[in-house]
């Protein structure tokens, strides 16, 4: 007889200590070349882009999250020409988490209605989606799982991975750094 | 808009049933005799070439206004042309509650009307249809929403229609496995119409057509109604899959499929055709009493007298002429009803399925003459209109047969979306999937 | 249940989406009159068959999207942008 | 090996240790990998419940899901689940199940007179009777129907944590539905092709009926290996699909085996709901009864389920069966019982000849071919049967403890029906299939009337291989072991039922019998969805399951038309009951909608705030203390000092480039693009129908840049709005909405004394009234944090609006607590923001209730007078402009110390019951003596001064109100700009 379905055990949740810009471009092809003349590459469509100062994620055409360590400013902070585009300051309106280890994507199945197998979600991709009725937005680093979320129903979906993870031997990791994030330069 | 009027008396009785009278000494003596003496309870005639009336649709509103036009109106060369069997639409298929308790004035005197033809129906046909008033609870979880019923119960008191406030404790007594506190939005009471309550869905469609039939009403099933003719602006008949049949008056009551029936008329309506979905626990013992109506979420619930407990949300929220049930609905409608109430958690669930209904833009029904004279329609009853069957079915025998609407459904007509009168009961505006 | 293949996300369940109703209507020009407004307003063609519809992916990448879609099969046809033109499926019968 | 009828050792309980249980209170003995039923019948029990209408004892009658009869309460502690298949339910230590609908006892039932009236409670007697009177329905006849109705108690324990539950999303290119000789073949293809391949089989065990057979045994073993060999294959046993629901999408239920329940917090059942590419059906066939006077005595069981109690447990269910049958199948559980040492007493078959029954007659069994059973003896339990020959004339009696069934094999179509696979007759084996086609997926083996497990194990490989190329994917050649040859098997012949006198079932479990069908039809009542309806056949938690055809063929007989015509009950999920808790997943009661907190919740939490729900946020109502006094202790700190409110709830939405201003025109009902840079305006927005959609003030940040808000309650759909209306209508701009609602705090500082506080922690702009007057909007340092500064009034006091991150709204929060406290600061809540707006006359969602024109709440002066804008054309309409309107009225009571009530109907003493309108807010005035209220009223603008009555009819008040302008302060509008 089949064996009952091995289930992969073992995740860690961390929040992500971040600053969040959203840029939007008006005229895309001038806000590329504006954002790579500020040394910041732009993720394709769908992905998310680590580098060492800036992690950058495309879920809405024509716009980007851009992610950078907190308390800093850089090339990210720059107003975006009007001419270009745009930029909405948008770190107090997100929380950050890391969700990581072997029972990530099991725990995040409870939830999230995406097909996340690592065919279909490779490390690299980003996408945005609903879960535990709260809208989320979803990056695959090699490490785990970049989750960011309204910040008024953080605690709910805090509350809500904890308890869906619990099964799965969740630990608390504390808070993570950007610098912890970006040195995931596995992608 | 004054006090609602009592339902009238039948002209004459009907005449004998060709089924006979029903009653307790008839099913004895049948009983004795092996049940050999049971005849068909409405009978299955073949068209004839024309009628005075044809009405479209073998419903609960199409079988009710055949039934008042002939016992009520004296229009006994009456049709009803129904495209599978009868009684298998919305009629059979929804959650069969019925109630009086609508925040427009209008709305009440109507849905009152059709509470007090219930209330005399069974005897008036010779039918039980297990009318059940056995109250029909609305439960508020904020202050907002007190506030909007408040309002509603005083209107309905204004117009001597019977309904009270009742405090959580009252709420609990009422239905004990209502959990109050729920950890989310917690119940701060209710209201509660003591004369709404339930009806046997089936048997409202077989007991309109079987005294439709005893009264001459010719009742023809498998028979769908595939265009409509019309000579010089005015409907003179409908083809049908059984050829061709004439009418002076051509009346549609085919609930979801209003807009296509329309439609080979010429005529647009203000109607979007939306699923809404139903679900049937397994019987067990009694467990509620009362239908009870969450007010933080969609569901609602009674518990049929077989023993399941029937209950729905709303609406998909797209056009659909599916008459299935969907996930997104029964994940919503089980986690309103596990957080209302916990107990039924290992209750289980039978079956799941759907209606396709005529939601208008005001989310009220229409009953109103069409623009090509000979043509009525009784419709966009959205997912409110079993309860108004019998005041449904009157009204539109009067419009029919006098050629006027009745006072109590003057509001209901067409014209009033240009007008600028519309009847909308909760202030959505012209969103029907979101109604 | 639908999944809607959203041009920018990827096929998505239902739940992401917030239904706008019939895509074909016009809105009709400033001072076009009452008449004009009612009917975009209120008349609905409300076919049996393909239907073209405005879908918001709200939870998603939150641009609008005019679907093709059968009304009785749930059958998807089309997923476009909101100036793309339209290329309907033939209704069947009448 | 407890049990006297546990003969062997059984695929399932071989090895098992002994398990004690309690039925009805007594204690009994089984083995583990027992289920209830097995271990009873092991146990010679035969009676283990009473019938839904007549309360005839019953046994079971299958070994598998399908059971209609032998359902139980389970019990545990003071928690009741009721209607549970015995033949299902797994045996545990200490398991406690009770019979159910029997009242005192399962062997004296007070209701089984009904059986002995059954002649006058045919189909649908009660839509006869119980008429009149017509109080009587209520009071007498419901309540003792509804008592003797439903079958098993549910009584539940409700505590803290809930029930446990849980949703799982799955994904795959093709969900194989079934784990029998079909669909273990066909997975195992699938498999070796590499593609994600789920395979869910509602069994504990994988096989299907291939159990069933000894020769299968290595071949069966092999694949199930097989299988654990595919890295893109999982195995789901257990699970149940439920229903289909079209896109690819599934339903299913997965009964957590006992190991596993204790890791998932107690967790039973859990929902997984399946995305699939294809599907493919090898849900095999089920068998069915016959109807026959006695047929649901107890002992009556299907003949497979017999040979399942043999193979998987171990049990003979009797020591003497007979059988009835009409297809060689059928004998396989003859051969089995004799093999395994039970005497058959007799094995009727109704065919003359067939290979099988010349192969049963060389071992010894008595054959009686063309024969049927045409009575049962024992009410209790099968004593003997009657044996008749069809043609007449012979009659014997054969003593026998059971009668093993078989009429044939229904194939399961539910699926492939709900995916709209139409149905086919095929007259070989008497029944319907309906094979799905197309893009959605395939059927295979018995589901599509394959019988015979080499036939369906090759059946299988060729749906695989079909639904694999359909996929674009060539599978790999077949190297799996060939699997046993099937029998020659004789024709089978169609038997439905056998006439006779006394009831013969065709629904087990809801009573109905094959005379209730004949007489619906005479009734009328011929359409096989009316037959149902009418008899409740097939509505049960079975389903109709086995016993659905049976019931339609019974009907076409009756009618005199080939069964085609009649069809076969409609098949809608929920292929098996599920809990509500399963299908309602996790996000219930506390978690039953997200709750949104603001910035500064623990604050609020900790000054002593009340919160109510305000759609999903939770909101500080009052600091402290019930009742009016806290409330208007507030407000009034408002009117003659300063107060404090926390309003960062309110929808906030960031609007930019060279389109905005042009694109703010047109979804506002006045003029945006003539707002200056730095100013703030109140501004309407209404639907396309005319009415009132949404109001709040929007500032211009940058020529190109503006701030919307809006109400809390609207902020997601005004954002939609917007989207929707740039998108569908006005392309041609340029404008980005991004949602900010969480990332600006904002406080209200109100009263006459907030421009004090306001420059202590405001470092820039400069505040004076000059510099910074009424409706001004800025940029500004707010205690030392970057922030905006809008000079807007809610309350109609002096007031600044601050919004900050909402990072830094606590230490914001702080500064101006601090600094307001020589001036008596008083954080205030909703309530008293509400009393605030009320007294200066300022509208929310109740009064913005859908259903108000812009005119009705007297802001005509604010249409554009030029311009196109979303909703001008029908907010034109007649009924709208004409008289008879409900307008925005004040109100109070005459006497100043009664109360006033939000939804008190407005009427006149001449026409008492004719609504004029209604209250929809009101509060005790801080500022002027009683209450006050904003209202709605026919035709209110022309009623000033003249009084109405307030009723409320549900307080038994009924009031004198006089009618005022809903300015109850300041009408003037001096103190917001002071
Ligand atoms: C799940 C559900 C729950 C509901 N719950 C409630 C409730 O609790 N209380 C309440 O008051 N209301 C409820 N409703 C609404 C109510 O059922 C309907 O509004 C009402 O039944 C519609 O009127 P009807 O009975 O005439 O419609 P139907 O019974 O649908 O009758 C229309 C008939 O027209 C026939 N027809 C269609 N096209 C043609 C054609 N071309 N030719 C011939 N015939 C045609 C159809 O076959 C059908 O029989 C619910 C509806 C649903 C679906
Ligand atoms: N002449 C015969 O011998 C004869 C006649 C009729 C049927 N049969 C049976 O037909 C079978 C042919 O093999 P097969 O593979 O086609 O059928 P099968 O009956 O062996 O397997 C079908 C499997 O599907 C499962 N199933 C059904 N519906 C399900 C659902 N909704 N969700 C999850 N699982 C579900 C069942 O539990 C069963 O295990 C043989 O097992 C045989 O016993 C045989
Ligand atoms: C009030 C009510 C009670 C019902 N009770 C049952 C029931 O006990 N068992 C059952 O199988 N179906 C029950 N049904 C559902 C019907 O079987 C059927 O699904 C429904 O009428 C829709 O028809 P359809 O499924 O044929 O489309 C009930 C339906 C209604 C409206
Ligand atoms: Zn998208």
């Amino acid at each position: 007889m089949s064996a009952p379905e091995a289930i992969a055990s073992g995740v860690r949740l961390a929040r992500v200590e971040l600053e969040v810009r959203e840029w939007i471009a008006f005229d895309e092809p001038s806000l590329r070349r504006y954002a790579s003349g500020a040394g910041i590459e732009l993720a394709a469509p769908q992905r998310l882009h680590v580098a060492a100062d800036c992690v950058t994620l495309s879920i809405r055409p024509a716009r980007w999250l851009l992610l950078r360590a907190g308390g800093t400013t850089g090339a990210a902070d720059s107003p975006v020409p009007s001419a270009v585009g745009a930029c909405v300051e948008l770190s107090s309106s997100l929380a950050a988490f890391l969700l990581s280890g072997p029972g990530a994507r099991e725990v995040l199945a409870r939830g999230c209605r995406l097909d996340l197998d690592t065919r279909v979600f490779p490390a690299g991709s980003a996408a945005a989606t609903l879960m535990a009725q709260v809208a989320v937005t979803l990056g695959a680093l090699a490490g785990g799982f970049l989750l960011l979320t309204p910040a008024s129903t953080a605690r709910h979906f805090e509350e809500w991975l904890t308890a869906t993870a619990r099964p799965f031997g969740v630990r608390a990791a504390g808070t993570l750094t950007f610098q912890e994030l970006s040195g995931d330069r596995s992608l | 808009m004054s006090e609602t009027p009592t339902p009238p008396a039948p002209m004459a009785p009907p005449e004998r049933a060709s089924s006979g009278r029903y009653s307790l000494g008839r099913l004895l003596y049948e009983g004795l005799t092996g049940q050999r003496g049971w005849t068909r309870a409405w009978a299955k005639p073949e068209p004839r070439a024309r009628y005075r009336v044809v009405i479209v649709g073998g419903g609960g509103h199409g079988l009710a206004t055949a039934y008042y036009l002939a016992t009520h109106f004296g229009v006994r060369d009456v049709a009803v042309l129904e495209r599978g069997p009868i009684g298998l639409g919305n009629v059979g298929r929804n959650t069969t509650i019925v109630r009086s308790n609508y925040f427009l004035p209008e709305n009440i005197a109507f849905y009152e009307f059709s509470l007090k033809l219930w209330e005399g129906l069974e005897q008036a046909l010779n039918f039980n249809a297990m009318v059940s008033q056995r109250g029909a609870l609305n439960l508020f979880h904020t202050e907002a929403q007190r506030d909007l019923l408040t309002r509603r119960a005083n209107q309905m008191r204004l117009l001597g229609v019977d309904n009270e406030a009742l405090s959580p404790g009252d709420v609990k007594s009422l239905v004990p496995l209502v959990d109050l506190d729920n950890g989310r939005f917690p119940v701060l009471g209710g209201f509660l119409q003591r004369r709404g309550g339930t009806v046997r869905h089936d048997a409202v469609a077989w007991g309109y057509a079987r005294g439709a039939s005893a009264a001459g009403v010719d009742i023809i099933e498998h028979c769908e109604v595939t265009g409509m003719r019309r000579e010089g602006g005015r409907v003179t008949g409908v083809e049908t899959r059984r050829g061709f049949v004439g009418a002076d008056c051509v009346c549609l009551a085919v609930a979801g499929h209003s807009s296509r029936l329309a439609a080979m008329a010429d005529v647009t309506l203000p109607i979007e055709t939306h699923v809404l979905q139903a679900f049937v626990s397994e019987a067990v013992k009694p467990l509620i009493d009362v239908v009870v109506t969450y007010g933080a979420g969609h569901f609602y619930v009674s518990q049929s007298d077989k023993g399941g407990l029937v209950f729905g949300g709303t609406i998909d929220g797209y056009n659909t002429y599916g008459q299935r049930g969907t996930l997104p609905v029964a994940e919503e409608v089980a986690a309103s009803a596990v957080t209302l109430l916990p107990a039924l958690a290992r209750l289980r669930v039978l079956r799941q399925w759907g209606g396709v209904m005529d939601m208008t833009m005001d989310g009220s029904p229409i009953i109103s003459q069409l623009p090509p004279a000979g043509l009525v329609m009784n419709g966009g009853w959205c997912y409110g209109g079993f309860k108004a069957i019998p005041a449904g079915g009157f009204t539109t025998a009067h419009l029919i047969a006098r050629g006027e609407p009745h006072p109590l459904a003057a509001h209901l007509s067409l014209a009033r979306f240009a007008a600028g009168r519309t009847m909308d009961e909760h202030g959505i505006g012209p969103f029907p999937y979101a109604h | 249940m639908l999944r809607i293949p959203c041009p920018h996300c990827g096929l998505r369940d239902e739940i992401e989406f917030r239904y706008r109703g019939d895509a074909t209507r016009a809105r009709p020009a400033a001072g076009a009159g009452l008449p004009a407004y009612t009917a975009y307003v209120f008349d609905r063609d409300n076919p049996l068959g393909w239907h073209v519809e405005w879908w918001l992916h709200v939870a998603g990448c939150r641009r609008l999207l005019k679907v093709v879609r059968h009304t009785a099969t749930h059958e998807i046809a089309a997923v476009l942008a909101p100036q793309d033109p339209l290329r309907l499926p033939p209704q069947e019968g009448s | 090996m407890p049990g006297p009828r546990r003969i062997g050792g059984g695929l399932l309980t071989s090895g098992g240790e002994p398990v004690n249980f309690r039925f009805d209170g007594r204690a009994f003995q089984g083995l583990a990998g027992d289920t209830l039923a097995s271990a009873l019948l092991a146990c010679g029990v035969r009676v283990l419940g009473r019938s839904f209408k007549y309360h005839r004892p019953r046994g079971a009658l299958t070994c598998g899901p399908e059971e209609p009869c032998a359902l139980v309460d389970v019990i545990s502690g003071d928690a009741r689940e009721p209607n549970r298949p015995a033949t299902t339910l797994a045996l545990h230590e200490g398991l406690v199940a009770e019979s159910q609908n029997r009242r005192p006892s399962l062997r004296f039932d007070l209701l089984a007179v009904n059986d002995l009236l059954g002649r006058f409670l045919p189909a649908g007697f009660y839509y006869k009777t119980f008429m009149s009177p017509a109080w009587a329905w209520e009071r007498l006849y419901e309540p003792l129907i509804r008592r003797a109705a439903g079958l098993g108690r549910l009584a539940a324990r409700v505590d803290e944590h809930g029930t446990p539950a849980e949703t799982v999303h799955d994904h795959c290119d093709v969900l194989v539905v079934g784990a029998g000789a079909a669909g273990l073949s066909a997975a195992a293809r699938l498999g070796a092709g590499g593609l994600r391949v789920l395979l869910a089989e509602a069994d504990t065990v994988l096989g299907g009926g291939t159990l069933l057979s000894e020769r299968w045994d290595p071949w069966r073993e092999e694949r199930v290996a097989s299988l654990a060999g595919f890295a893109t294959l999982r195995v789901l046993p257990r699970t149940t699909v439920l229903g289909a629901y079209g896109h690819g999408v599934y339903g299913l239920l997965e009964r957590l085996a006992e190991p596993q329940r204790e890791r998932f917090g107690g967790l039973t059942e859990r929902l997984r709901i399946v995305r699939t590419r294809r599907v493919l059906l090898a849900t095999g066939a089920l068998e069915r009864p016959v109807a026959f006077p006695g047929n649901d005595r107890p002992g009556v069981m299907l003949a497979g389920a017999a040979l399942a109690y043999l193979r998987r447990y171990g049990v003979a269910v009797g020591e003497r069966p007979a059988f009835f049958v009409n297809s060689d199948e059928a004998y396989e559980s003859a051969f089995a019982l004799h093999a395994a040492g039970v005497r058959c007493a007799a094995l009727v078959d109704v065919r003359r000849t067939s290979p099988a029954a010349e192969r049963a007659r060389a071992l010894g069994i008595p054959v009686h071919a063309g024969c049927v059973i045409a009575r049962v003896f024992g009410r209790g339990g099968v004593r003997a049967v009657t044996v008749a020959a069809r043609d007449g004339g012979r009659h014997v009696r054969v003593a026998a403890d059971a009668l093993l069934v078989s009429g044939g094999f229904t194939p399961v179509t539910a699926l492939a029906t709900q995916l709209g696979a139409r149905l086919a007759w095929r007259g070989a084996i008497a029944a319907f299939v309906s094979e799905l086609t197309g893009a959605a997926g395939a059927t295979a083996g018995a589901a599509r009337g394959v019988f015979g497990l080499a036939a369906a194990a090759g059946d299988g490989a060729r749906a695989a291989a079909l639904v694999a190329a359909q996929l674009g994917v060539t599978l790999p050649p077949d190297v799996s072991p060939a699997p046993p040859q099937d029998a020659a098997q004789g024709p089978l012949e169609a038997l439905w039922e056998v006439p006779g006198r006394g009831k013969a079932f065709v629904d087990l479990q809801n009573d109905v019998t094959a005379d209730d069908v004949r007489l619906a039809r005479r009734e009328g009542y011929e359409h096989l969805e009316h037959m149902k309806r009418y008899t409740t056949h097939g509505m049960a938690t079975d389903q109709g399951k086995s016993g659905g055809l049976l019931g339609a063929a019974v009907l076409a007989a009756a009618r005199d038309v080939p069964i085609e015509e009649v069809g076969q009950l409609r098949p809608r999920p929920y292929y098996e009951p599920v809990p509500f808790a399963a299908l309602a997943g996790p996000e219930v009661r506390g978690h039953y909608r997200p709750k949104r907190r603001l910035p500064l919740h623990e604050w609020h939490e900790s000054a002593g705030a009340t919160f109510i729900n305000a759609g999903l946020w939770l909101r500080p109502l009052v600091y402290g203390g019930a009742g009016w006094e806290p409330v208007l202790a507030e407000a009034r700190a408002v009117r003659v000092g300063v107060g404090l409110t926390d309003v960062s709830s309110l929808g906030k939405i960031d609007v930019q480039g060279r389109g905005a201003a042009a694109f703010l025109d047109f979804v506002y009902a006045n003029t945006f693009s003539t707002l200056p840079v730095g100013r703030a305006r109140y501004g309407i927005m209404l639907r396309e129908d005319g009415m009132l959609f949404d109001d709040g003030t929007t500032s211009r940040l940058a020529p190109e840049h503006f701030l919307i808000t809006t109400t809390t309650a609207n902020a997601a759909a005004v954002l939609e709005h917007l989207e929707f209306h740039r998108e569908a209508h006005a392309r041609h701009l340029e404008v980005a909405f991004t949602d900010v609602g969480d990332q600006w705090a904002q406080f209200a500082l109100a009263g006459p004394r907030s421009r004090e506080v306001a420059s202590a922690v405001v470092t820039e702009p400069d505040l004076s009234n000059g510099a910074f007057p009424f409706m001004a909007a800025a940029a500004a340092t707010i205690a030392g944090v970057s922030g905006r500064l809008f000079r807007i009034s809610f309350s109609g006091e002096l007031a600044y609006e601050l919004a900050v991150p909402a990072r830094q709204a606590r230490s914001v929060w702080a500064a101006l607590l601090a600094a307001g406290e020589s001036c008596g600061l008083r954080p205030y809540g909703l309530d008293a923001l509400n009393t605030l707006r009320i007294e200066k006359g300022h509208v929310t969602a109740a009064e913005l209730n859908g259903n108000t024109s812009a005119r009705d709440l007297g802001f005509e002066r604010m249409l554009k007078k030029d311009g196109d804008f979303i909703g001008r054309a029908l907010s034109e309409r007649p009924a709208l402009l004409g008289p008879g309107r409900l307008q925005l009225v004040g109100v109070r009571p005459v006497d100043r110390t009664r109360r006033l009530r939000n939804g008190m109907q407005l009427v006149v003493r001449a026409a008492p019951t004719t609504s004029l309108g209604y209250v929809t807010s009101c509060t005790p005035s801080v500022q002027l003596e009683g209450w006050v209220g904003l209202a709605l009223l026919a035709d209110g603008r022309s009623r000033l001064g003249t009084r109405v009555l307030g009723s409320s009819l549900i307080h038994g008040e009924l009031e004198e109100l006089e009618i005022v302008s809903p300015h109850f302060i300041d009408p003037e509008n001096q103190r917001v700009r002071s």
